[in-house]
């Protein structure tokens, strides 16, 4: 039995400033198997990844790779064991060929200069070997993204990688490419190589892998045989027991006071959209990560101008110009805090009021007093802390960052504001301060858009859900009918039967 | 790996083309393809043969260039048959350098130049004579072989200024001479004949000789005002061209020393000099009318062109080294300079 | 180390800076502290002080202005040309102005454009449009000089007249730049917007910027300010040609940097600049006045910039980098 | 992909050049004297051999503007070394190591403080022009001097054998040298990598750090080479020797195809921008342009070459991408269903 495991951890813990992330993980993968690795956000699947392949340090536990026990501290100790990672974005010098980029730091010499001929065999080696449809000097820079892919996972093989571990490869692959990678990893198989496989699609679980082992809370909650496991049965061991509804509240819908959106089409990312979204409610946006969420509030912010389709505030269409909608009343925290949120050098002042100078300037010159007074009472408002409005918010917790940019927004009661993945990287105290604010502006009458990957978020806070799955809506949730386990079925276009509550 | 070699192959022999349409079509060269050295031809301008001549000045800022092209213009007024070109070498001596190959490519019958640099066109200067084309340099002369050199006196002119100063001032007057750049020495020696005639009657006590990286208004002014508050009581500011003494006249006055009576002698009397001593900001220049110098140099020109002579033919040092002398210009004499000079004066009102 | 006393000590060091330079001066040449020579380097830095309160804007959004130099040549030239060639009136100087000014506003299109929409690196570019700017200049004047001859006229009073009998009129124009782009960047939407842009444009344009169409303005009053700068050198020197103000975008810059600016963009501010220009102004002065070769003072030059760069580079990392290092440990 | 981009951008500046030679032989009458030709080969190679440095810091992502000061200093070093007598070999080797240790300093300072290319290697060119000025020749009251080399063995660098300048020589084996190194060697494998994706080439064992730092020192020596010949040409050695060969050396990289984003081009593309950069300039003269309009055609050059550049780039980007993509796909499909039917080959 020991020999035909090929990678075995023995109860793996690690916790970071006090919290338990992992707790005794006891990970088994055997030789020559598609392993899948399913999870929700925080369920330690990525930490779990980090330890094996040496970007974390475990703080107790042991590994076994191919039976023997080995001490993994860095890239390069996981390398030497035959683990490599191919990451999401990946990691290949655009301006080298294949052969170049795949013994890149260690090449092949001859005679002092590296072995042109020799590096080219053994690639072409591996592409007969495996069956990939590469040709060695192809530059990468004129490669689309499956070939690139194909030629990360060459990378990992030519230093003979026993285990090959894929973190969600075909989240910005097209349909035929998913499926080219999917009879790579069956090729890769059937010559002994073993893959973990990470990912959220289920029909991805159901069509490529062997076994598959479901975390949750930062444990191994089960190991099930892919092929035969019902979705349900996933969807429930991800999720645990279904938290009792903390009753359902009625909002106030304000049938005319509405956002709609008829027949949006962007690209082959976006088509057949339509939606209303009301004032008073929550709308909470559902789907896998790509499958378009952002692209749809960019469309109706403003950010992104080139779609097809009409979008309209009260029957009237918005204007396509970022500055004309804020004027109107929008208001956007965008996904990605760092490089689109906030101004890293500036004050939280600064940060807070750069969306309210319609209000806070007379003819261009900026009423100093109006924007202190303003700025004090989102501080006070939203308790972002410390409460020094000069402090530049690099320096603040992302957890505060977060609440400077809802607070940008908040402090001037915007009419229709958009958020996009809002609690990611904010402690558990400051979410739940957050969803108070966001009540509150519904309460108020406003129309509030929120994408989010969080299941609990999604099912618990918004009044509904629509959730995006290649590119369509693919179901709508009403009366607060959303449950984790159906929003995640219908990300992965399975339809739970209606109702049933499992 | 195959497409280098080839991408090499290709660049190999267009540029060996390249090179052998040059050999090939000059034809002429024949021997050892080196330096083309063959006689000044004699070209007899008087009746019609072209004549190509070029002036190649220090920079696009050199302030006399405008005059002395006039002189020249004015020489070759009545042939039409010698073009004259000029160049502008950025004040860097390898642009010079440059510009003097091109010259010589193009086979011009001489060449003008205020050299940049004492020794840099040595050998470039010898290439041109050696190609049997006069090379005539107008006021920053070069140490090595060519066939004229002409400018204004400096070294007199230091030593007259001297003189006319020691009268208005007595003896042991502390003194700063604001010189010129090092590599212009060899040429600029009016500093030289100041502190010759310094040290011979001890009219004056020399405090410092300070050098300047380039002689313009501001930089002028700036040192100016240094040595102003270096040394409390100055007498003499003498310096080597006008612009350098327009920049210590605003210094002064900058500083409220005005009236103080410290004398300012400039170089060569452009106009705006000669406006400022009429209004009484500067004491004198030594004043030369570059014209002549352009006037002078394109008449030896075109007698060595018909000629055909030039230093190698003549085979010693210069031909010509002309000294024209300079006048010293005070407030007495500065009205009636005025009217006479070339320089364009229309912008004052006499 | 809160933000109180990491403010305080930005101008604590600069105080240092300042009181290290005097102690020196005060061995070497006590000269340097005569009212005269102080009025020299306030005159000679009032140009620098002008260009700085451009390029500050064309700096805090991420760019840089090579070709001010040159463009102050430029615009200087045509100016004093139209001015000589049209009779020496003030009619014809406000003409002349126009036309250096809107020279001036097309070089900052350029270098806009260039930089924001055609994402080229703006030193390349405007190291090419300066050497374009000064090829123009003496392709217009042929090589040679041009002079300002008009003592009478206001072109010659911009810089020859004094107020209130001792302020030379450069150093008053230098103050009164100084402070309508000080009072711009710190009190209005404009200058809020600057400092967004430059700190971050992609989230600047979630917040209703066009940060593009920004840059190009903060290109153009950059242009602008060395187009005034231009003038008001020719006033002082009574003459311009190709060469006038060459080489004064490397002061300008290093006054910027050691001004607390950063190259990347979102920091520095008009008190720094200034600052940087008067130290800047200093060096260049002790320099002569210690009788240290002219030459030399590009050298210095040269080694303040890489000192201050190094030491933003470690100061801005450092409030940044510490604090994060904090919070993990923590 | 056949005919890779590479060739095709070196190919469009040969077709520049050869166009420009055609128009000047035509045109301008004393072109094709063999005198010209020797002089644009010799201004060509001055620029070139700088470009040769210059193109190893380009395509490893970085940029020198710090040629000129390099240039300044060693060659006024060797000026007095000559000037005093030594025998040339060992005034080259004494300015290469000049030239490489301020090299050397420049990749230290960028590294080391993680400062900017471009500010700092502009300040520290004007560092080395001081270093230059300390160096040269000056005489007792400190004002300098300007001294001619008599050294006949040193000058012999500045002759020609009939008719081809030394340095145009030392130009054409260092390029084949450089191509040799970037095109075949590992050093110029981890160049390219290190310019287009330093974060990647790092985590794939690449030392980043010390590559940029030997960048510099490379261009730092071909700076000091340079400087040597010219010094020799021109007897002599003065303060501004080298100014503002910083940019035309980036320029001329840039109009051969040596883009400023890093891992493009090669050494050839440089020695082809060299020879068009100087064939513009020669080639103004003839028609007794004023010379002010060459900087107006060398400031356009260089937009030109840089906003094409960026077009070039992205237009084969996007369409090379777009033609992958297309035909991948449909292609890879097919074949993986076969396969995946008849088992493996």
């Amino acid at each position: 039995m020991e020999n035909e495991l090929i990678l075995r951890t023995e109860n793996i813990c690690k916790s970071f400033n006090g919290i338990q992330v992992l707790k005794n993980v006891n990970l088994e993968i055997k030789k020559g198997e598609i392993h899948a690795l399913m999870g929700e956000n925080g369920a330690g699947k990525s930490t779990i990844i980090k330890i094996i392949t040496g970007v974390y340090t475990k703080d107790d536990g042991e590994i076994y790779i191919d039976g023997q026990h080995v001490q993994i501290n860095n890239r390069h100790d996981a390398a030497e064991a035959g683990i490599s990672v191919i990451y999401q974005e990946l990691s290949l010098v655009p301006e080298l060929t294949v052969t170049e980029n795949i013994f890149l730091g260690h090449e092949i010499m001859k005679r002092g200069l590296p072995d042109r001929k020799e590096m080219r065999r053994q690639v072409q080696e591996l592409i007969d070997r495996y069956g990939f449809i590469l040709q060695p000097d192809t530059l990468v820079a004129t490669m689309g993204m499956a070939q690139r892919q194909m030629t990360e996972i060459l990378k990992a093989l030519s230093t003979e990688a026993k285990l090959l571990i894929m973190d969600e490869p075909t989240t910005s692959l097209s349909a035929s490419e998913t499926e080219q990678l999917f009879v790579t990893m069956e090729g890769l198989r059937e010559r002994g190589t073993s893959i973990l496989y990470i990912s959220h699609r289920l029909e991805e679980i159901y069509r490529v892998t062997d076994r598959l082992t479901i975390m949750r809370n930062g444990e191994i909650v089960g190991v099930v045989d892919s092929k035969t496991v019902e979705a349900d049965t996933v969807t429930s061991m991800m999720i645990g027991h279904e938290l009792e509804k903390t009753g359902v509240r009625v909002p106030k819908i304000n049938k005319d006071h509405y956002i709609e959106v008829k027949d949006l089409q962007l690209g082959n990312l976006l088509h057949g959209i339509n939606f209303k979204a009301y004032g008073g409610e929550i709308l909470g946006i559902g789907g896998l990560v790509g499958s378009g969420r952002t692209e749809l509030v960019s469309c109706i912010y403003g950010t992104i101008k080139k779609y097809k389709g009409s979008i309209t505030l009260d029957g009237k269409p918005i204007s396509r110009s970022v500055a004309k909608n804020i004027k109107a009343g929008f208001g956007m925290v965008p996904e990605d805090r760092r490089t689109a949120g906030f101004f890293p050098q500036l004050s939280i002042l600064r940060n807070i009021a750069i969306s309210s100078y319609d209000r806070l300037s007379k003819g261009g010159i900026v009423n100093g007093k109006a924007e202190i007074e303003h700025t004090e009472k989102a501080i006070a408002d939203y308790d972002v802390r410390p409460h020094m409005r000069k402090l530049p918010v690099q320096n603040l917790s992302g957890g505060n960052q977060q609440k400077v940019i809802l607070a940008r927004w908040l402090s001037r009661d915007v009419d229709v504001l958009i958020l996009d993945e809002p609690t990611v990287g904010v402690d558990v105290g400051v979410k739940a301060e957050l969803y108070v604010y966001m009540r509150k502006m519904a309460d108020k009458g406003s129309i509030i858009i929120m994408v989010s990957s969080d299941l609990a978020e999604l099912t618990e806070v918004s009044d509904r859900v629509l959730v995006l799955h290649n590119g369509t809506i693919f179901q709508e949730f009403r009366d607060h009918k959303a449950t984790q386990q159906g929003v995640l079925l219908a990300s992965s276009g399975v339809t739970a039967k209606e109702g049933e509550v499992l | 790996m195959k497409k280098n070699k080839l991408i090499a192959l290709v660049i190999a022999c267009v540029l060996a083309a390249a090179m052998m349409a040059g050999c090939g079509s000059s034809g002429g060269a024949g021997e050892e393809a080196a330096v083309e050295t063959h006689e000044a031809p004699i070209v007899d301008i008087n009746n019609g043969a072209a004549c190509k001549m070029a002036y190649i000045p220090m920079g696009a800022g050199q302030e006399d260039f405008p005059v002395i092209l006039q002189g020249m213009q004015e020489a070759i007024q009545l042939y039409p048959n010698i073009t004259l070109d000029t160049y502008d070498a950025g004040f860097n001596p390898s642009n010079q350098i440059d510009l003097m190959n091109e010259c010589i490519t193009q086979g011009v019958n001489v060449i003008f130049l205020n050299a940049m640099d004492a020794t840099a066109l040595n050998s470039t200067i010898a290439e041109a004579e050696a190609a049997g084309i006069p090379v005539i340099t107008i006021n920053n002369g070069a140490s090595g072989v060519h066939t004229a050199h002409i400018q204004n006196t400096t070294y007199d002119a230091g030593y007259e200024a001297a003189q006319v100063i020691s009268g208005m001032v007595d003896k042991g007057a502390k003194t700063v001479i604001l010189d010129v750049p090092a590599e212009l020495k060899l040429a600029c020696t009016m500093g030289q004949g100041f502190e010759d005639y310094a040290k011979e009657t001890g009219a004056f006590e020399i405090l410092e000789d300070y050098a300047q990286t380039i002689t313009s208004i501001e930089v002028g002014y700036q040192a100016a005002s240094e040595v102003l508050t270096k040394y409390q009581d100055i007498d003499v500011l003498y310096c080597v061209n006008d612009n350098t003494a327009i920049g210590a006249a605003q210094a002064i006055e900058a500083a409220g020393r005005q009236n103080d009576g410290i004398i300012i002698w400039g170089y060569c009397g452009m106009p705006a000099a000669l406006d400022a001593i009429a209004q009484g900001k500067m004491t004198g220049t030594s004043y030369s009318d570059p014209f002549y110098e352009g006037y002078a140099a394109m008449v030896s020109a075109m007698n060595y062109v018909q000629l055909g002579v030039n230093a190698t033919k003549l085979g010693n040092e210069f031909y010509a080294d002309v000294m024209l002398p300079t006048k010293n210009v005070t407030e007495e004499n500065v009205i009636e300079t005025i009217r006479g000079t070339h320089w364009d004066m229309s912008a004052y009102n006499y | 180390m809160n933000r109180k006393n990491l403010f305080e000590s930005v101008w604590a060091q600069r105080g240092l800076i300042i009181a290290v330079l005097l102690l020196i001066m005060l061995v070497g040449n006590r000269s340097f502290f005569s009212l005269g020579n102080l009025r020299t380097i306030l005159m000679s830095i009032s140009i620098y002080g002008i260009m700085c309160c451009g390029m500050l804007l064309a700096m805090l959004t991420g760019g840089i202005d090579l070709a001010m130099g040159s463009t102050a040549a430029f615009t200087s030239v045509i100016c004093l040309w139209y001015y000589n060639n049209h009779g020496m009136k003030d009619s014809a100087f406000v003409i002349g102005l126009i036309l250096a000014l809107l020279a001036a506003v097309a070089v900052g299109i350029l270098h806009g454009v260039c930089d924001a929409y055609l994402m080229l690196p703006s030193f390349v570019v405007t190291l090419a449009t300066s050497k374009l700017l000064y090829g123009l200049a003496s392709a217009i004047l042929k090589g040679s000089f041009i002079h300002l001859t008009n003592t009478e006229g206001f072109f010659y009073r911009i810089a020859n007249t004094k107020l209130f009998g001792t302020i030379p009129m450069p150093i008053v124009i230098f103050i009164i730049v100084a402070i309508i782009v000080g009072l711009i960047l710190s009190f209005t939407v404009f200058g809020r917007r600057v400092y967004a842009v430059g700190a971050n444009r992609a989230a600047s344009e979630l917040v209703g910027i066009n940060s593009r169409i920004f840059r190009v303005g903060c290109y153009v009053v950059c242009s602008l300010t060395a187009c005034i700068g231009g003038i008001v050198l020719t006033s002082m020197n009574y003459v311009t040609s190709a060469t006038t103000a060459q080489g004064y975008e490397m002061s300008v810059m290093l006054a910027l940097v050691v001004g607390g600016a950063d190259i990347m963009g979102g920091y520095g501010d008009v008190p720094g600049a200034v600052f940087g220009a008067l130290l800047a102004g200093m060096v260049e002065n002790m320099i002569v006045m210690l009788n240290i070769n002219t030459n030399y003072s590009q050298a210095v030059q040269g080694v303040i910039i890489v000192l201050a760069v190094a030491f933003n580079v470690y100061n801005n990392r450092k409030s940044a980098g510490l604090i994060k290092v904090k919070k993990k440990a923590g | 992909m056949k005919i890779s981009q590479k060739f095709i951008r070196k190919l469009i500046t040969l077709g520049l050049i050869v166009i420009l030679f055609a128009i000047f032989a035509f045109t301008a009458p004393s072109f094709l004297k063999l005198r010209n030709i020797q002089e644009i080969l010799r201004v060509a190679a001055y620029t070139g051999i700088i470009c040769v440095g210059s193109s190893f810091v380009l395509i490893g992502g970085g940029i020198d503007l710090s040629s000129g000061g390099i240039i300044c200093f060693s060659g006024i070093v060797a000026c007095r070394l000559a000037s005093i007598g030594m025998p040339w070999p060992v005034v080259l080797l004494v300015a290469v190591v000049i030239g490489a240790a301020c090299g050397y300093f420049n990749g230290w300072l960028i590294t080391r403080f993680y400062l900017n290319d471009f500010i700092t290697t502009l300040a520290t060119g004007f560092v080395f022009t001081g270093f230059g000025l300390l160096a040269i020749l000056k005489d007792e009251s400190g004002t300098l001097m300007s001294q001619e080399i008599k050294n006949k063995g040193f000058l012999l660098l500045g002759k020609h054998l009939n008719g081809f300048y030394y340095i145009v020589f030392v130009w054409i084996i260092l390029t084949v040298i450089a191509w040799f190194i970037l095109s075949q060697t590992r050093y110029g494998l981890h160049t390219y990598a290190m310019g287009s994706n330093s974060k990647s080439s790092e985590m794939s064992g690449v030392n980043v750090r010390k590559m940029k730092v030997s960048t510099f020192t490379i261009c730092g020596a071909c700076c000091a080479v340079a400087a040597v010949f010219t010094v020799a040409y021109q007897t002599t050695a003065y303060l501004n020797l080298g100014s503002g060969m910083g940019f035309n050396a980036v320029a001329a990289c840039v109009v051969g195809g040596v883009m400023l984003g890093g891992g493009k081009g090669d050494a050839v593309g440089a020695f082809l921008g060299a020879i068009f950069m100087t064939l513009v300039n020669n080639g103004m003269y003839k028609y007794g342009l004023d010379t002010s309009w060459q900087y107006v055609f060398q400031g356009a050059v260089i937009l030109i070459a840089i906003m094409s550049d960026a077009g070039f780039a992205a237009f084969t980007g996007r369409r090379l991408r777009a033609l992958a993509e297309k035909n991948n796909a449909e292609e890879a499909l097919l074949e993986a269903k076969a396969k995946a039917k008849g088992g493996n080959v």
